[in-house]
């Protein structure tokens, strides 16, 4: 996967940011390829909330930290021209203030929580665009890789993710074993994948691009390479990419599946022809038992990077 | 006959936790020796080992952390080198171990570094402030230490015998059931937290009793210093907040000794449940943290500004808001679960509301320093720093409390630099800010200042170095627990968090070169008034280090600042108060009961990890006789003849004297 | 160890802050003479032992009860996760619940008898009534190991399905509880015979009442959350 | 410190300590009985709630919890002593600490685990498809 194009540019700059990293600069900074630089609605938003959110509350708490620093130099032991007031322990206008800004501020911030967990809420559908009506993906977490399952076109990949740029993407996940959570960062919110449940999220990338995407749960020793790379494409590659997946790869039905569960890393991407129908609701239900977790060592696999077993 | 411990446990292969384990258990028989060719061995039994006393108590929980702080910093180095290294390569440390390092890192400071820490200062504090000879129990005061230290025990001995979980701070199932997570890692884990929890409960139960109904004549509620405030609530998040972690990690150790189905993937177990219940304890557990942090920046902040706490009553109702608060937000650490937009945004709402007690606080501080004349000591210093550190860090906090932001951040670096904002801003200051201030009354002698500044400097620029990079590498998308990445904007982040860690290593130098050095120093350090620091509370108006019994007489409260007030009273006079009646007094007797409760219940978490069931039958028996024994005994208190404690209260009034009579401290 | 205190409390070879003056404490005596300090409450000073020792234990129990909680919640949301096992109400029978918890009852009540006896100072009276509590609390035990027992006999144990597994865990700490009390009965039962109506002795009957009520309310929630609830679901 | 006895101590009193003065045995005893009585009648309705059929059954569990609450009540006022007191009033608060904690603790839990259950039990994936 090592998208390294530009790694000599992004390094010079990231390493001249560096440089200059103050204190929230940091928020407003939105050239790296992270939550900072969306390629959907869903992560537009949520950028936009993350800015709101930060600016609201540095309006107060930088001058709160400037007053403390000031106050705390000018009352310094030996400073005569400062007044003293040894006794001067309440007021209760500076009460009322100390109390009502901050509820200010929170009651703000409340708003925009409340109004923004129901629209953003994961499990919401995005509606349909142009492009037309969201696709459906269903996800499952497996030791450690991705398997994207595309009811549709019955066909699946593993660690790449392609869908049609400028669509709605419905994902299903469920979890073959541990917990893991599913996010691409550039699009948006993550979610959590676990064994005999079923997540719902809807994201989309805008443009078609090559979207970096991880599981930010920790699940074992393999975890530091559950990554994938999801790759938005126009709508005439995507059918080509489904037309190419159906004519090769193998087929996942239960033997495949079980193989595909035991735990390994840094598996290369590759695709299934065909898929076994409710495949994915046989995992969430249970009805194919959770993979099953290291088997050898002392105490569990040495899963070294490298070691592809 | 030993259980599933065999030869092969001990990790001859890998170089690491072996030369780490050589090291320490050089270090050990060479401590062991020196005590024991010096000769100390007694002292250390009967003054220390046994002791109920609470300032000696609270002395050694203090200790018990400094070193469990050394341990988990030097967790934090190896994270902060194999992550500067481990780019597109897989650096030095193998997955299975940098799991247990970041494992055990998050469980050794947050259970053994901070939270004894803070235990230690309140067990230290709270009766002096209070005005009080002891804590409601000082026997139990014992054992709750030593199951502390039975506790921190089980987790250092991992690493030399077995592994230590893999799974996080937090054992999350499924991976930490028997099936994802087969070693003893999690049962150490396990096994360790159930035991210190214990113990951490008892010190709860223990300290609410004394703020409650253990207090000098006159020392009303609202008469209390800050400190006995924060601590009271603090403790009673404690004996609400870790029975529930008792129960989870019961409930799991169920799952994985006896087949239970809790949270397993089959038979209706439910993961949902444990982060459910983990964290209804978990997040109380973070003010509890902070809270006894909050009190001493309070004592502090007066102190060295020369005026009382502004707002008294304002901290006190935001204090015990956060108590209540504390347990209707726990929601928020899974977000990203997928609860549905309402309780989602409840919770999320319910979770800010922190911030405006916490800012109620901040600005009362702020208010507190205008007007004085501050004194820049090495505990002012801290606070300052705190301020400006927690402040931040808090508000990072809102930031992922609000629903939609926290589903970019959750589980990435900016989480994990929040809290070490806070963590490290709020009760790691905290500590060092009550060390140094409490320092000479525990010991009669202060620290030396210059040595106390450059490690603030030091420990504030390194942490900035360190944490600053975490933040923009989590709004790049960096997760955290990677044990390597690819991804080439995370890199310069890493290193440039690499230099700060280095920078924080110069500070706790300067921090541990401090303390020989003062101690090496002490004759020409030392305090005899007991108030080095024109001190407002009632800790101030006895000895240091204060005699067994703290004060011969109750103290007499009138008013808020019991001390300032007495101590005015006799400035303006130029005359201290009349001798008081004094008469002998009782205190308890010493008793072996801790340490003795600590080794059996070490040997029985020892026995459960490894399955040897006849070690866990005679520990638990040998336990039981202990507690029969104990409460067999006839005696359990000393007196202390009057003649004694006239002479030593003389000494003091005499030291007094002096000063108040030239009146220096006018 | 009354002599070693003495003799090391003279020698403090590193106390790093006490000047030069030897510290020594002599003399020893029981804890029983009423010293005037203690006479106060609220802001009259620490309040009496008695006082502290129980309200301790009352904070205790509430921790307690709430660990309790976790147990109960554990139950109420894994109830109908039987996983294709028995359920609740093809498992519990009613007869032996209502005399578990009649024996419950009827010890509690035993257990307030003894605590009027100590108040009187009637050493025969609170034996026996401390004895009854024991065996109601005994029976009642065997009546629960009974149902373990039946239970596991049947396949239906904890290892079968997350809501058996809640249940055993839930009613099992509340008997383990249970059991650990009579243990403690039985030790204090023999203190008092050997020391009498001493004033720790006293403290921790008293205690011992407060644990053993606070069982009794525990086993109202079991049996309305667990069994009857349970039955009727 | 010692304790013998209620040493004017108006303004204190320890969890479990029967109060109100004399009385003497009479009196303790006669408190248990009462609490007795009604705790065994309330669980006898307890019970009887479940076992006949005269509650209508949905009604059952709210019955049941007025009845527990109610029994806990007994429990707490004739066995443990809690009363309303002024020298009962830190045993009181802290009941009430610990009734608050249990409280948001299980119906927090309760609440978020059935929203978290019917968001994703599998069942769901069938409606899902359908938007
Ligand atoms: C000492 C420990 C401590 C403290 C005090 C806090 C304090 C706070 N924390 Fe933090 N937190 C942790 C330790 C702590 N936290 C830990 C260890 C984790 C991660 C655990 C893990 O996953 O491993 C965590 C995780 C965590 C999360 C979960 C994120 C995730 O997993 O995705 C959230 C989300 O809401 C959060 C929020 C807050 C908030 C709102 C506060 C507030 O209390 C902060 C209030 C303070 C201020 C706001 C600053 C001062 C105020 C002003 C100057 C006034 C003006 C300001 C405003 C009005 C905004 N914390
Ligand atoms: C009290 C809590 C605490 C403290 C103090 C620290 C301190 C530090 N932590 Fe830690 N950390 C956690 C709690 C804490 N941490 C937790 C809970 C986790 C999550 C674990 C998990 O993933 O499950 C974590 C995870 C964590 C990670 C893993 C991130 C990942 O997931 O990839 C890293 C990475 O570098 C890290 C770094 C550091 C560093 C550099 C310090 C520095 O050490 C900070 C500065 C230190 C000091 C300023 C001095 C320390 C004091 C002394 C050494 C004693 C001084 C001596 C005397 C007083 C005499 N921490
Ligand atoms: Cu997660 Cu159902
Ligand atoms: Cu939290």
């Amino acid at each position: 996967m090592r998208d390294t194009g530009s790694t000599t540019r992004s390094r010079s700059v990231s390493l001249c940011r560096a440089a200059s990293a103050a204190a929230v600069s940091f928020l407003v900074d939105g050239c790296a390829k992270g939550v900072l630089d969306p390629a959907g609605p869903v992560a537009a938003d949520e950028k936009t909330i993350l800015f709101n959110a930060t600016v609201i509350m540095m309006a107060l708490v930088v001058p709160t930290i400037i007053l403390a620093l000031v106050f705390a130099w000018w009352f310094r032991a030996g400073n005569e021209r400062a007044i003293h007031r040894p006794d001067f322990a309440y007021s209760g206008r500076i009460e009322l203030l100390v109390w009502s800004v901050p509820i200010l501020v929170i009651i703000f911030l409340g708003g925009l929580t409340w109004i923004s967990s129901h629209r953003l809420d994961p499990f919401k559908p995005l509606p349909a665009t142009a492009a037309g009506k969201p696709i459906e993906v269903q996800v499952v977490s497996l030791d450690w890789k991705w398997l994207f399952i595309y009811p549709g076109y019955g066909v699946a990949s593993v660690n790449r993710l392609v869908v049609p740029a400028a669509r709605p993407v419905h994902f299903s996940l469920t979890s073959a074993s541990v917990m893991n959570s599913f996010f691409v960062p550039q699009l948006g919110s993550q979610i959590y994948t676990m064994n005999g449940m079923v997540t719902q999220l809807n994201l989309q990338a805008d443009k078609p691009g090559s979207y970096f995407g991880q599981s930010t749960h920790f699940s074992g020793d393999g975890f530091s390479d559950m990554y994938f790379h999801m790759d938005a494409v126009s709508p005439a590659q995507f059918a080509g990419w489904v037309a190419g997946a159906k004519a090769a790869g193998p087929a996942l039905d239960a033997p495949a599946y079980a193989a595909l569960a035991r735990q390994s890393t840094r598996v290369k991407p590759f695709t299934y022809r065909a898929v076994m129908p409710v495949l994915f609701q046989a995992v969430a239900a249970q009805r194919l038992a959770p993979a099953a977790g290291p088997q050898k060592g002392r105490g569990g696999p040495q899963v070294s990077p490298g070691d592809n077993s | 006959m030993l259980g599933k411990l065999t030869l092969a446990a001990v990790p001859l292969s890998q170089p690491i936790p072996i030369i780490a384990s050589f090291v320490v258990a050089v270090g050990i028989t060479g401590v062991i020796a020196w005590i024991w060719f010096k000769g100390y061995f007694p002292y250390l039994w009967h003054e220390w080992i046994t002791s109920v006393d609470h300032k000696r108590i609270g002395v050694m929980y203090c200790f018990l952390a400094i070193v469990m702080l050394i341990r988990g910093f030097s967790d934090a180095i190896l994270m902060r080198s194999q992550q500067a290294l481990a780019f597109q390569g897989p650096g030095y440390l193998p997955p299975e171990h940098y799991d247990q390092v970041f494992s055990a890192h998050g469980t050794i400071m947050i259970f053994f570094g901070a939270m004894p820490f803070m235990i230690g200062l309140m067990n230290f504090a709270v009766p002096l402030q209070l005005g009080v000879r002891d804590v409601a129990f000082p026997t139990l005061n014992s054992v709750s230490f030593w199951l502390t230290a039975a506790g921190a025990l089980l987790v250092n001995i991992s690493l030399f015998v077995g592994e230590f979980s893999r799974t996080g701070w937090l054992p999350y199932p499924p991976l930490s059931e028997l099936a994802y997570s087969p070693g003893v890692g999690v049962d150490y884990y396990l096994w360790a937290i159930q035991i210190a929890g214990i113990g951490t409960l008892m010190s709860g139960v223990n300290l609410v009793t004394t703020i409650l109904k253990v207090r000098a004549p006159g020392m009303s509620y609202f008469r209390m210093p800050m400190f006995c405030w924060t601590s009271l609530a603090a403790n009673l998040l404690i004996v609400a907040a870790f029975p529930i972690l008792t129960a989870t990690l019961a409930m799991l150790t169920l799952d994985r000794y006896l087949g239970f189905h809790f949270f397993t993937n089959d038979r209706g177990g439910n993961v949902m449940m444990f982060m459910n219940l983990i964290w209804s304890w978990g997040h109380p557990e973070v003010y509890v943290l902070v809270l006894p942090a909050f009190g001493i920046f309070s004592e502090v902040i007066s102190t060295f500004s020369g005026k009382p706490l502004f707002g008294y009553r304002s901290m006190v109702g935001a204090t015990l808001f956060i108590v209540v608060i504390a347990f209707s937000v726990w929601l928020h650490h899974f977000f990203t679960m997928g609860a549905g937009g309402d309780v989602n945004a409840i919770f999320g709402i319910a979770t800010s509301l922190a911030a405006v007690a916490t800012g109620v606080k901040i600005f009362n501080w702020i208010f507190t320093m205008y007007g004085g004349r501050i004194r820049y000591t090495t505990p002012m210093l801290w606070s300052v720093g705190f301020i400006v550190t927690f402040s931040i860090g808090g508000t990072t906090g809102v930031l992922l409390a609000v629903p939609p932001a926290d589903f970019v951040l959750h589980n990435s670096m900016f989480l994990v630099a929040h809290f070490h904002n806070v963590i490290i801003g709020g009760t790691l200051f905290g500590a060092f800010a009550g060390m140094s201030y409490w320092f000479p009354k525990a010991f009669g002698f202060k620290l030396i200042e210059s040595w106390g500044k450059a490690a603030f400097w030091f420990a504030f620029t390194g942490f900035w170095v360190t944490f600053v990079p975490f933040y923009v590498a989590g709004l790049l998308g960096m997760t955290r627990r990677m044990q390597h990445y690819d991804n080439p904007e995370w890199r310069p982040w890493m290193l440039m968090a690499g230099v700060g860690t280095v920078i924080i290593s110069i500070g706790v130098v300067c921090q541990i070169v401090q303390l020989v050095v003062s101690i090496r120093r002490r004759d020409e350090l030392r305090d005899e008034t007991g108030d080095p620091w024109d001190g407002r509370s009632l800790e101030w108006i006895t000895t240091s280090p204060p005699p067994a019994f703290n004060f011969a007489v109750y103290p007499d409260v009138h008013g808020e600042e019991a001390y300032w007030s007495i101590k005015r009273g006799a400035l303006e006079a130029q005359a201290m108060p009349q001798e008081p009646h004094y008469e002998a007094i009782e205190m308890p007797l010493s008793s072996p009961t801790g340490i003795v409760t600590a080794f059996f219940a070490s040997f029985t978490g020892f026995a459960l990890i490894w399955h040897i069931w006849w070690m866990v039958i005679v520990s638990l028996i040998g336990a039981y006789a202990t507690f029969v024994w104990f409460a067999w005994r006839d005696e359990s208190e000393y007196e202390i003849p009057v003649e004694e404690v006239a002479r030593e209260d003389r000494a003091r009034l005499a030291a007094r004297r002096v000063v108040v009579e030239q009146g220096v401290q006018a | 160890m009354t002599a070693a205190t003495k003799v090391v409390r003279t020698h403090d070879p590193n106390k790093l802050g006490h000047g030069p003056s030897v510290r020594g404490h002599g003399g020893h005596g029981h804890g029983d003479r009423t010293s005037h300090e203690a006479t106060g409450h609220g802001e009259g000073g620490p309040a009496s032992k008695r006082i502290t020792v129980a309200y301790g234990f009352w904070i205790f129990l509430l921790s307690d009860i709430i660990m309790f909680s976790g147990f109960f919640a554990a139950y109420a949301v894994l109830q109908k996760a039987t996983a294709g096992g028995p359920s609740g109400a093809q498992l519990f029978e009613p007869w032996r619940v209502a005399t578990e918890t009649g024996l419950l009852l009827v010890s509690s009540f035993t257990c307030g008898l003894a605590g009027v006896a100590t108040h009187v100072k009637s050493r025969t009276w609170t034996q026996a009534a401390l004895l009854a509590t024991g065996l109601l609390g005994f029976a009642f035990m065997v009546l629960e190991v009974q149902e373990f027992a039946n239970l596991v006999a049947r396949g239906a144990g904890p290892d079968r399905s997350a809501f058996l597994s809640a249940f055993f865990a839930l009613v099992g700490c509340h008997g383990l509880h249970v059991t650990a009390g009579l243990l403690w009965l039985g030790t204090m039962m023999a203190q008092l015979q050997v020391k009498g109506f001493r004033d720790d002795i006293c403290r921790r009957l008293l205690c011992f009442n407060l644990f053993w009520h606070a069982l009794d309310i525990i086993w109202v929630g079991v049996f309305t959350v667990v069994y009857l609830i349970g039955a009727g679901a | 410190m010692s304790d013998t006895d209620v040493r004017g101590e108006q303004g204190d009193s320890a969890p479990g300590e029967q109060r109100a003065g004399g009385g003497g045995i009479a009196k303790g005893v006669s408190g248990y009985l009462i609490g007795l009585g009604l705790a065994v009648a309330l669980t006898g309705a307890s019970f009887w709630s479940v076992y006949t059929h005269m509650i209508w059954a949905p009604a059952v569990p709210v019955a049941l919890a007025a009845f527990a609450i109610a029994q806990m009540g007994v429990h707490l006022v004739f066995f443990l002593h809690i009363t309303t007191g002024p020298d009962n009033t830190n045993n009181v608060m802290a009941l009430a600490f610990g009734v608050l904690i249990v409280f948001l603790v299980v119906a927090g839990s309760l609440w978020i685990m059935a929203h978290l259950n019917d968001a994703m039990m599998p069942m769901n994936e069938a409606m899902a498809q359908m938007h």
